[in-house]
């Protein structure tokens, strides 16, 4: 939940008086023109930036002050892949696994069902092509089955069959009770697998919009306050 | 090729009888010193080693400047450079080696910081850092550019070395047999003795550097033999791709009729 | 957080093996080093031999921050620091497995050191105890205050020379006190008792414990 | 014009055996499933990777040994920005202006034209978002005008309006008889804009496959050899 | 090739304003080392000074040595590199421009270790003018060599470590010979014709060549 939040990058306010929901069991997106704000908001939540006035709260915590104890329940795939180099994929794989206590699971089945062949999880990462770099990322993203899943343009660099796999984890992901909050030009993709959404532009959030499909019941927690399970809103 | 095994083998012969003779001449024929007494017997080991570490490294740079040149490149002069900047290193370690035992008695130390001794130190990193930057992984001719700039860059300790003894006036023996009027102070049968050390030495380089030269062949040999095979091994992947393919009706897909249009 | 500190230092540690940094390049570079100061330094034995555990220390320092750099550039490339700190390790852990790696590194360095300095500058070793024992806690030192600096300075776009400005400075003591300490240690005139031994513990284990505490900070700035 | 080439990377084989051809006034796009090398073949194209059988030929010197005489007229947009992060986005145009001797224009007009406010354009680049980044490294690919255009995954990051944008200007490099090669994931999109496309999968190319709306002629010079200008293909 | 040159070293310099590496970072090391050494080497004012021009020249190689790595950590951050050479440069221009911009640098902290040095360590000078050519030529030649050995490591994954071992012991021999040229001119033994001022222009411009006819092949590697 972000509150009339004002986010600061210098001297200019990128975010200005954003009020953003998100509950538990959907999929919230957000689309917009190119530097409104998307990624920003995202990081924000993720505790990686902080506020100057308003308020984020992550389950109910404080998404600055306490985001360590947020982080353990949410899973953040950036623009950019965090892999180590010189790392096979599945190296960086079972660093993570075991970095996130999320031992379940041998690495190479998590990549298959990535689209990942043991061929190259068997490369060092800088060698990988940037759909696959995306996959090991998102591989690691999803590792630990967060709460709250924040997903950053995760369609950019894949091709038709991995966009899909990642519309189908969304999916899987909310239906289990889970949220996950998407950034992503993919417009037409993104709202057909979502249930709510903001457009956000020149740092001001607008909506939500409802999926008609299946939004609609979803929304009622967020007039009340009182529908909202285990906190992951105020 | 059978013929170019022969003069290998007869070359390394010949090394062997120029180094047993070495052996014998300065041993047993020449007299001990005035001053240096049996010491000077190393006189016939030592500078011909520097001799022929200077040779390798010389070789090393030709062959870098050959490949660099766009017009002459080719792997062949790198590996040329490659071998016989090992052989050079070996051989530097020889003249290391050798010039402290003679330090010990002479100067009475193993190792003192004289300009010559220093700077062959030197010479002796600059091309084990020539030799690790071989084997930082990368595309072959990759390896080869960036050991050539390095090898080329490298060869500039040399004249360095030869002259230390005269820019820093230090400890060590000055220019005796390579001076600039090339005429060896040293006479009768002890520059003979060093002589043959010179020639013998220099035949052990050749037969060395060829050695290392072609195990460097066969190593690339052997590298495109892997590709050929990874290749082959694809192509029939391929096949089965394409069969499919052209099975499920997209169109005419011979990857190698791209050329054309169904 | 010990385990988190663990997986860090192998994680770094299986990297080094990796790439080899350590083995193809920072040792030629301490030989290469170690050969200029003989020769700026100069013919005459007796001082060479007196400043030997100046030269050590020096070039020990040196390649610390070496490997300090290289420690916090694996982080830097492809922004993994940002990783690190999603997959929710405890600071202190990442800390401890950083420190873990690099003081290792510095051992190996400092190995390779010790043999040149006795074989080339024919420097003698009374009191090895002593000796390793302060080697020991200058390392930790060094490597707490490398890693805590490392980190600080890698959030920056300038970190290449930052971190020698930040880290040099405040090892100056530990640079001082093991340099004494092995001085004492070759001249054998104390042994494990040296005052300087204890200053580098008290040194070692401070710096330590800053790092341990304010690490959180730092990571997350 | 790519004849039978197979390209390494490390031991493995990324492409082989691979036909390509592009002709002028025509854009040709590339898709496949991710890692079936498609940035392997732009870049060997490019001149930054040399074939190890077969040839690669652009405007008909071989792409490897000519590659400084190429360059300059071929522009290359990579899945990064080459872009320096210390400078702004302005200064960053007006270095590549200079380097590249193509003096006219404003870079703030350039910019302007590719949807980057003033504003924009005075952040140092690593404040930027990852759409604005794109186009400004799209800014500095297309400079000179270059007689070929090579566009890896131009339509990744960027927003709605961006990716029209990316298409119109495809269109129009097309158009005025210069040459077009895309690689991309946004299948439909880009097939659309196109004249030709190949499918790349696992290292072998499949294809040419022609728009039937627009690529019927465009295909004549190929079989000849006769309708070729300038040069540009055998 | 000319007008290259200037675009690459304007570009570097007009990014060194902007990020003050050079200002806020390198300026305080070598105020640091400087120092350092002074206390290592102890009180006695006599042998500070005589080894001055040692420890200015120890201290400007190591400084350069991280102008050098910053001029290509530049280039490496978002492939930069590629796109330098997409623009079509003269391969001759990069280098020039590249080592001007390092020269730049160098010398601007060279200025600043030069007045360090005759302030806090009192060093005299005798031979102003043998001193500046020859601090000129050294700079050049290890701006030469550093820009060479600096593309051909930032091509590589460990550059951090590789750059020092493959500079300092290919620039070793001119940091000997500006260190006598810097004694001779102290003492003033000897005015410009010093024959070690002869040796570093050889050097300067043997590098500067070396590096001229083989950036290219190396920038493409
Ligand atoms: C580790 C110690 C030493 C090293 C690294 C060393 C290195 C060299 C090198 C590189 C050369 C070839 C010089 C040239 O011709 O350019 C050389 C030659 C020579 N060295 Fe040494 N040397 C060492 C110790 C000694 C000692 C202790 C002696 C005898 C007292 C000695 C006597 C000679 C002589 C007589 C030559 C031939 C001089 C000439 O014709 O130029 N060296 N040494
Ligand atoms: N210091 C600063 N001063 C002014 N503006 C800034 C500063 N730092 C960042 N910005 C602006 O803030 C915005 C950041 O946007 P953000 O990265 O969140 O965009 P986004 O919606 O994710 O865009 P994209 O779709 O391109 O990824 C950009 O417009 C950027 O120009
Ligand atoms: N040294 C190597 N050994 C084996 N395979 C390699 C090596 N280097 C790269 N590869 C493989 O080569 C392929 C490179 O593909 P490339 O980057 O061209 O893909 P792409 O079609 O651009 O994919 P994407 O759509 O994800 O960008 C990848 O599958 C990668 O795993
Ligand atoms: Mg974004
Ligand atoms: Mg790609």
């Amino acid at each position: 939940m972000v509150r009339d939040a004002v986010v600061m990058l210098g001297h200019y306010p990128v975010l200005i008086s954003v009020n953003f929901d998100a509950f538990e069991g959907e999929v919230v997106y957000l689309y917009g023109p190119n530097g409104s704000g998307k990624t920003t908001l995202l990081r924000l939540i993720a505790g990686y930036l902080s506020a100057a006035k308003g308020q984020a709260m992550v389950f109910g915590l404080d998404a600055k002050a306490d985001r360590r104890a947020i982080r353990q329940y949410v899973g953040y795939l950036g623009h950019q892949a965090h892999l180590y180099d010189d790392l096979t994929a599945e190296e960086n794989i079972r660093f993570a696994q075991r970095a996130t206590r999320s031992m379940e699971g041998d690495p190479l089945e998590i990549a298959k069902d990535l689209g990942l062949s043991p061929k190259t999880m068997g490369l060092k990462v800088h060698k990988l092509s940037a759909g696959q770099r995306k996959r090991v990322s998102m591989a690691i993203a999803t590792m630990r089955n967060p709460q709250l899943l924040l997903l950053d343009e995760p369609h950019a660099a894949l091709d038709e069959q991995g966009k899909d796999l990642v519309d189908q984890l969304m999916r899987r992901y909310a239906s289990s009770g889970r949220t996950v909050i998407v950034a992503s030009h993919e417009v037409e993709r993104v709202k057909a697998a979502s249930d709510r959404g903001y457009l956000c532009d020149r740092g001001v959030l607008i909506g939500p919009e409802v999926n008609p499909a299946k939004g609609a019941p979803r929304v009622a927690p967020q007039l009340g306050g009182a529908g909202e399970v285990d906190g992951l809103s105020p | 090729m059978k013929n170019g095994k022969f003069w290998v083998g007869l070359l390394a012969v010949v090394a062997l009888i120029g180094v047993a003779l070495t052996y014998w001449l300065g041993l047993f024929v020449t007299p001990p010193d005035v001053i240096q007494g049996q010491l000077v017997r190393l006189l016939y080991i030592h500078p011909s080693v520097a001799w022929v570490a200077y040779l390798a490294y010389g070789v090393t740079s030709v062959g870098s400047i050959l490949y660099l040149w766009k017009r002459t490149r080719s792997l062949k002069w790198d590996r040329l450079a490659a071998a016989s900047a090992e052989v050079g290193v070996v051989f530097t370690a020889l003249t290391l080696i050798t010039g402290s035992i003679w330090g010990r008695p002479t100067w009475h130390v193993w190792w003192t910081w004289d300009a010559r001794l220093t700077t062959t130190a030197l010479l002796f990193l600059l091309y084990l850092g020539y030799l690790a930057l071989r084997k930082v992984p990368a595309p072959r001719d990759k390896v080869a550019v960036r050991a050539s700039v390095a090898g080329l860059v490298a060869f500039i300790d040399v004249p360095i070395v030869h002259q230390s003894v005269v820019w820093w006036k230090t400890l060590h023996q000055s220019a005796t047999v390579f001076n600039a009027s090339l005429s060896p102070k040293v006479h009768g049968e002890m520059a003979w003795t060093m002589l043959v050390s010179f020639i013998s030495f220099t035949l052990v380089y050749l037969w060395m550097t060829i050695k290392r030269y072609q195990i460097e062949t066969n190593i690339d040999e052997f590298d495109n033999l892997e590709v050929e095979a990874a290749i082959a091994e694809r192509l029939q992947e391929v096949d089965e791709l394409v069969n499919s393919k052209t099975s499920s009706g997209t169109r005419d897909a011979d990857p190698r009729d791209g050329g054309s249009i169904s | 957080m010990i385990r988190d500190a663990l997986e860090i230092a192998k994680k770094d540690l299986l990297i080094e093996v990796r790439s080899k940094v350590l083995l193809n390049q920072l040792l030629p570079f301490v030989a290469v080093v170690l050969i200029l100061f003989g020769f700026a330094v100069g013919t005459e034995n007796r001082t060479l031999v007196d400043i030997s555990p100046g030269i050590f220390w020096v070039i020990a320092f040196l390649s610390a921050l070496l490997a300090i750099q290289r420690s916090f550039s694996i982080e830097a490339e492809n922004q993994a620091k940002d990783g690190l700190l999603a997959y929710g390790l405890e600071p202190g852990g990442i800390f401890l497995g950083k420190v873990a790696s690099i003081f290792f590194e510095c051992i190996v360095v400092e190995v390779f050191l010790g043999l040149g300095v006795v074989f080339v500058y024919g420097m003698r070793l009374n009191s090895v105890a002593l000796l390793v024992v302060s080697a020991a806690f200058a390392t930790l030192g060094v490597a707490s205050v490398g890693t805590l600096f490392g980190a600080l300075a890698a959030a920056t776009k300038v970190r290449e020379t930052l971190l020698p400005l930040l880290v040099l400075p405040s090892t100056a003591p530990v640079l001082l006190a093991v340099t004494k300490a092995w001085e004492d240690g070759i001249s054998s005139r104390i042994g494990i008792g040296d005052p300087w031994l204890g200053l580098l513990v008290v040194f070692g284990l401070i710096y330590l414990a800053i790092g341990l505490v304010s690490f959180g900070s730092v990571l997350e700035d």
